[in-house]
């Protein structure tokens, strides 16, 4: 964690690397169970850069969020940094 | 009174539920009762595999303050909660929780509510494969249901 | 879908519960879930010995009888019920109730409802030994109360 | 059952035992678990026929009855034969 800081910021931009991961059928649309992305400064933008349909099943009111395994509150916009991941939680199965 | 115990765990490749079951129990003998839930894979019905994906930073937490929600709830003597993910074939166990207690009641509602619980609320994607194709299965109603009966 | 199965048994010896859920469970691959309550004499509380008396002609026929019962009011694949009567050491099994089903609501109320009718309608008589001094136990008020619960 | 019947009646009246059988508590009462005793008419007059303290402890309203194995209703009064097992069935301890 912030350990970039010590870099010019044109190097920081080009590491700046997260990971996304997708769960249950998510993953199927993503062509695998997680993805190295470059960095955006919000969820938002890293959502906005990947194909269409994924983007929207992701953005779906049903699915959840949580980076580095924390859970997102509705209106959390957390701000990412490098080594980021970014899970992507469809609706668990029923028993 | 041997010290209450919660174990709690998440099995990546298959366990053996009499092995564990027996094991609880020794581990009890202060308890008069212990329910247990086995969780199978069904056999027949076409299922030729089931798959439970988790996410490992939120299923096991999840799974363990589950289990302190129940300890909190119900006087027990210990608690025992397995649950498999990755692929199984039918007849697979799944999952097991037990509830060792002095009082019948508490062993039952604790195995209950925390098998409600866990197929609603834990962080278990499950797939099935039949004719040789995978297929997600979406929540179902049920499990709201159940939930709603512990108030 | 294998036929269901109504196993109903008075242990005049010990049993081993692992043992007989292990084959109770490889009889029903087509169960999703198996509930079971094993309960055993309670060590520690100074008891050293428990004995159960039973009277043949009655307590094995209202036995099987409770089991129809059970069977009828839930839609089970297999039910399971052994009783054990004579003297036991603190440890040791008492009675084992398991009910494998289709739905886990099913397999929970069965196991529940047979155990709650088995210790307050079952033709057993119980004493314990505590300082070297068997003594008989009375009916407990709580047994009805559980009764009542199924209406 | 009933194969007595071709026997003088002395005989008969000599030859006919029943069993008690004393269950739980009723036990301790009895000084053992059963006892042969000589039938009589009725299991009144069977009663009628112990120690009195035994013989009040059978009569509690919790104590049921069973001949052969059959429990008997409030109002029963059968007939006793000879081979008759008459069982007094404290209520049952809880759990």
């Amino acid at each position: 964690m912030g350990t970039g800081m010590d870099l010019p910021s044109s190097e920081r931009e080009s590491a700046s690397r997260i990971t996304l991961v997708f769960l249950g059928r998510l993953e199927d649309l993503a062509g695998g169970g997680s993805r190295a992305v470059a960095a955006a400064s919000s969820i938002d933008a890293v959502i906005d850069a990947l194909e269409p349909q994924l983007a929207r099943a992701l953005r779906e009111p049903r699915v959840k969020l949580a980076v580095n395994g924390i859970l997102l509150q509705d209106n959390d916009a957390p701000v990412l940094r490098h080594g980021d991941e970014i899970a992507f939680l469809p609706p668990v199965s029923g028993g | 009174m041997a010290e209450a115990t919660t174990d709690v765990r998440l099995a990546t490749g298959p366990f053996d539920p009499a092995h564990e079951l027996e094991a609880f129990t020794a581990a009890h003998p202060e308890a008069g009762g212990i329910v247990s839930f086995l969780g199978q894979v069904r056999a027949g019905g076409g299922v030729e595999a089931l798959e439970l994906q988790h996410y490992e930073p939120l299923t096991l937490p999840a799974m363990k303050a589950l289990a302190a929600r129940v300890r909190e709830r119900w006087e027990l003597d210990g608690l025992l909660l397995i649950h498999r993910s990755g692929v199984m074939e039918p007849g697979a166990p799944i999952v097991l929780v037990a509830a060792a207690a002095r009082h019948r009641r508490d062993a039952f509602a604790a195995a209950d509510f925390a098998m409600d619980h866990l197929k609603s609320e834990s962080w278990f994607w499950k797939r099935e494969k039949a004719g040789g194709e995978w297929r997600w299965i979406e929540p179902r109603d049920q499990d709201f249901e159940d939930i709603a009966r512990w108030g």
